[in-house]
């Protein structure tokens, strides 16, 4: 079997780009079933909509660039390489999850690949990120930070101090805003004095980019520019990519609070159709390899299923291990 | 009286409260078209719209520092977050502005908020949405506390809370929300703060518990051989020490029984107080039910476990009572811990 | 004995707002002195040099506006309104403290010309100021808040979730930056990735303006015009006021971190200077006129100082008071 | 062996510890130009340039939050909060990011920061600048708390802190920054968390006390006409129950001096275990010598008031030992208290 980073360094290709969406794509479908047949407690934060976000990133930074990212992080996870059987696992809590089953759906993580846990309190993240890159600064090396986060965080304390710093100290970081459109049931504009969110950079002199966060390989070219800068020693940036989420917020939210067509709309510039149609037009595959790749995708994603479904509970003595180093 | 779960008897409150008052106003994230994420704030907004009751931005040092103003120049606000771990990021307003503001002003502002939060495990939502975090707010003079146990107390103790001229924070276990029983509303279902009530009669041991423990130590002492005094302190600062006391006296053992972290938990307050008062009189060590001291495991077994059970706590007071001394906690037991 | 809303009203005359500010300069000479005479305990955080802010301010708002202001704070009590004795007695503990003596200089108030307790925290009164908004605008009439803070306060969280929050929900407030250039040690541009503040306004699309904080009446003005917008429901304006302190932070700090020749330039502008050289040049007074103010004001600082001296202090059972309703 | 003031014998610590590991870097407000408000990072500039020393905006969640996350992959960082109030508006980093880290990330992922916050009152601050705030950081498994109380401790535990592998607080009550004594530095001097010192030895009763309170119990037991075992708690997280539980069966009393309201303080944690532990074997009830429950006061004759004084303690301490009772404090006493 792959490993997280074989998967990882996958995505140089197109086609696992596209393949990767698709897996997202389907594994959050399995995990909206899973949580409605009870066997998923809790909540959990589904991304799908948002797919070319995480691919495009994965697929630019390497592993040994630090990444934070939020609850809503089954797709960034999956993208920077983790196994699905891991992901999975942890967001139902068994022994094989990303780690043991302690964390849940908001909290994945895995070295290997660069995830850092992954924050549930909105902002946390942020300056977590920029003091990675404060490490990467002081220890020399160019791997860079970034930190992914919603379009509802850029409200938080935590957003405004972290984007200061990291210009400040002109530290190696990206901060990458899904701006989705919603926090939680709120449609931006009830919460946001600034819509386009790029604009707040302005504060902190700090060059940024709004992005089609649909189409997966401008999303890698804007990341590589950023990343590009950070690794060279000119400081942060912020991407904002236009996003959206098909699903609600998280649980068995279901979005009633969407104008009518909005869903539909953005549904009509969906990532993965948009790029296999893309990789088709430029005769990478064909349209029949894509239905292929669709029916693989769906098959590993069963068997994941049946495999996480037989995983071992953790047993209490588990609650008890790293908490001290 | 009427039948509500816990988070319609939060949302009557308010209605109530703010029927009675023009100046109540409610304000959090998604309060207001939602109407709360656990729906404890439905149907305000129909009611009383969007002047009186506000979603916010995500910022809960902006909208809860905002509502320290309001509540200092005439408005009585009542904000909601969320969950408890979100006064991580605001905690200063509440703590180090709020609590004091009337004493900086030898009296001429007061702040007559109330911060409603959602806390405690049993619900998978993890290490940081889990936590009961009491101890944050202790020490604080100026501060108060109290500890919604299910329907009625979130009724009552919210509406006195939102009638009090000083801050208050009213913890709601959010596992509870769910939950219905009979509730008296209106001015007979106020519970007055500083407060606590004696559930049931016993002459075996005082249960103390608080909130989320609350039907649990009920529970543990209904099927008991042993016949216990369960205290639901409902106010935690400032509690009440004569009605603990008191009953201590009467039954000469007491056990707290607590979520969260055995180590600084609310309840060594409780406890230290107690056993210096009732000092050679009484038949047991006072003995705290806790969990353990672990962050809040996410899988369902081992969050289970993490909160105490109606069987451990029966458990755990039945050998105090036999034996009169503290019995070990599970994981020192079981060898769980490593 | 003039009453805090006589000396209020006062301001609307020009002659009276340069008394009132060579009332705060001399003031803090003698804050000064008895610091370190050792009669004065803690802290104390000047604000010579900064004076037209404090006065043309207070000359524009009502006495039933709230301001919410920094431990930096002397100045705008005073301009305010508040008895130079009472603000003494604070900040040496007495009982004819505005407090009583329990706040001390970081914690001034009186309600009756709008002065919420003074804030210790960097950025802790300007959420509470939008919150003073709130109220002005639940409530109805047509008062206002006001947040006046530092340049370094702009970096803190609480700044940027109340300028957003007051923007979204268009409330009366007008946030007042004192750019003095420092935050305690540190000048502005190591801390801080822009160094023109009014331009965060546009974060949160809020107007803004930059002030030169040395000329009382452009101060004034500046703040009619925001407070009329606010007064008329078009919501909050961040106003940047360019000015210098010329003592150091705080305590005994003589600001030995400045470059040469800069406080000296800035004196060169100094705000009671120039405006008894404006109401000269006027012929609203003569020179003549200015000194005798100017010894006026000193004697009855004197007098203040004098008085206070020998003011009581507290008894302990003072610490007892005032803390619940 | 040097005399150092209590903040050269931190900078002492700090440059010792980053001359050893090139890993440790120093954050925050004006610790680097300006060697820090209490120069308690002076020097280390100089020796450790502008990469490993470093001012930061006013902005404590970005930064204590930064510093995390390069504790998190390869710094050792050591955070200055200049007065431990501010963690109000960052405590969330602390209490659940970093300690949990760790725990969420199954051991991938750990954090080695030491953040050092001045506390305490004293010096004349004010309400919002002399708190002691121990309890913001009870039950939170995964975060240590040490608390200095001299030079020598504030050497000692914050090199232990910086080579902890887990996120570790050290308070340093700040009044005592000024006060100078002989302090052992290099590995000798340090001292391992988890371990409290009996610094004399007596039999009537031990006396706990916890950095600003050490010297004010020291002195108090130094004349009386009792003798005491005075223990320096040194580490509040975890505390050293085996050295207290020895000395407290030996002596048959506990007294616990703190700083800090009465309700909620840190030193209930203490009690309550005490007493259990030791239930039927004590010669009086366990005692806590406090602040009263109010704000701090600014005015001198006040806050003097405020803290436990030598005499206070001296007379609580005697009293507990001539009757057996818990004696009343001064405030309910003198008719202080309205
Ligand atoms: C400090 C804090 N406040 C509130 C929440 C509750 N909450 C969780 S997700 C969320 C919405 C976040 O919206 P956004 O940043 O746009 O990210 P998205 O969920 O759309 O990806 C909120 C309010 C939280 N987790 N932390
Ligand atoms: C949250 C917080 N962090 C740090 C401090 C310490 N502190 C007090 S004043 C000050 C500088 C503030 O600078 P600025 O906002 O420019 O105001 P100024 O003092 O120049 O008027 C600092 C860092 C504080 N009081 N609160
Ligand atoms: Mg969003
Ligand atoms: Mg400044």
């Amino acid at each position: 079997m792959s490993t997280s980073l074989d998967r990882r360094v996958a995505l140089r290709d197109p086609t696992a780009r596209l393949e990767r969406m698709m897996e997202i794509r389907e594994f959050e479908g399995r995990v909206k079933d899973l949580f409605f047949e009870g066997v998923v407690s809790g909540t959990t934060h589904l991304c799908e909509g948002q797919e070319a976000v995480s691919v495009g990133l994965a697929a630019t930074l390497r592993p040994t660039d630090h990444v934070t990212c939020t609850y809503r992080g089954h797709g960034v996870a999956l993208a920077l390489g983790c196994e699905p059987s891991a992901v999975l696992g942890e967001i139902m809590g068994r022994t094989v999850g990303l780690v043991g089953g302690v964390g849940g759906s908001m909290h994945l993580s895995e070295r290997a690949v660069g995830l850092m846990p992954t924050f549930a309190i909105v902002g946390g993240g942020i300056p977590v990120a920029v003091g990675a890159g404060l490490s990467c600064q002081v220890l020399g090396g160019d791997d860079v930070a970034v930190a992914v986060f919603g379009d509802g965080a850029t409200n938080i304390g935590a957003f405004h101090e972290s984007l200061n710093l990291a210009a400040v100290w002109k530290l190696p970081v990206v901060f990458v805003v899904e701006n989705n459109l919603y926090g939680e049931y709120s449609p931006i504009a009830s919460t946001t004095a600034v819509t386009d969110l790029a604009v707040r950079a302005g504060s902190y002199a700090m060059p940024a980019e709004t992005v089609d966060g649909q189409v997966v390989d401008d999303v890698a070219a804007a990341v590589r520019r950023a990343v590009e800068r950070a690794r060279g020693g000119d400081g942060p940036t912020l991407l904002e990519m236009k996003t959206y989420r098909y699903s609600g917020h998280s649980r068995a939210d279901t979005g009633p609070y969407r104008p009518d067509g909005e869903l539909e709309a953005w549904q009509g510039r969906d990532p993965i159709a948009l790029y296999a149609d893309a990789l088709v037009a430029a005769g990478t595959v064909t349209a029949g390899e894509v239905d292929a790749l669709r029916s693989a995708v769906t098959e590993r994603i069963d068997e994941v299923v049946a495999e996480v479904r037989q995983a071992p509970e953790p047993d209490p003595s588990a609650m008890f291990g790293h908490i001290h180093a | 009286m009427t039948k509500l779960r816990m988070n319609q008897a939060v949302s009557a409150a308010l209605a109530d409260a703010m029927r009675e008052d023009p100046a109540v106003v409610v304000i959090g994230e998604d309060v207001a078209v939602p109407g709360g994420v656990f729906k404890a704030t439905d149907g305000l907004l129909a009611e009383f719209g969007v002047g009186r009751v506000r979603d916010t931005p995500i910022s809960e040092m902006g909208f809860l520092g905002a509502a320290v103003g309001a509540a200092a120049t005439g408005l009585r606000p009542v904000v909601e977050i969320m969950f408890g771990e979100f006064l991580g990021v605001a905690l200063d307003q509440l703590v180090t502005e709020a609590a004091k503001l009337r004493y900086l002003s030898a009296g001429q502002y007061g702040v007559p908020l109330t911060v409603r939060a959602s806390v405690g495990a049993g619900l998978g939502f993890g290490a940081q949405h889990s936590q009961c975090l009491e101890t944050w707010f202790y020490a604080t003079p100026g501060l108060k506390v109290a500890v919604a146990s299910g329907p009625q107390t979130a009724y009552g103790l919210l509406r006195a809370a939102v009638r009090d001229d000083d801050p208050v924070v009213v913890l709601e276990p959010r596992r509870l929300y769910g939950g219905r029983a009979e509730v008296v509303t209106g001015d007979d279902g106020i519970i007055a703060l500083g407060s606590a009530e004696v559930r049931t009669a016993g002459d075996d041991v005082t249960l103390v518990a608080l909130g989320g423990t609350v039907p649990v130590a009920q529970e543990a002492a209904d099927g008991a051989g042993w016949g216990a005094e369960v205290v639901d302190l409902r106010t935690l600062v400032p509690w009440d020490v004569a009605t603990v006391l008191d009953s201590v006296r009467r039954t000469g053992r007491l056990v707290v029984v607590e979520e969260g972290p055995f180590s600084g938990g609310w309840g060594t307050e409780i406890a230290a107080r107690v056993a210096s008062e009732l000092f050679g009189e009484l038949r047991a060590p006072v003995h705290r039910v806790t969990s353990p001291d672990v962050p809040v495991p996410y899988a369902k077994p081992l969050e289970t476990r993490y909160v105490p059970t109606v069987e451990y706590v029966r458990e755990q007071v039945g050998e105090l009572i036999e034996t009169g001394r503290t019995p070990r906690p599970w994981w020192s037991r079981e060898g769980a811990h490593r």
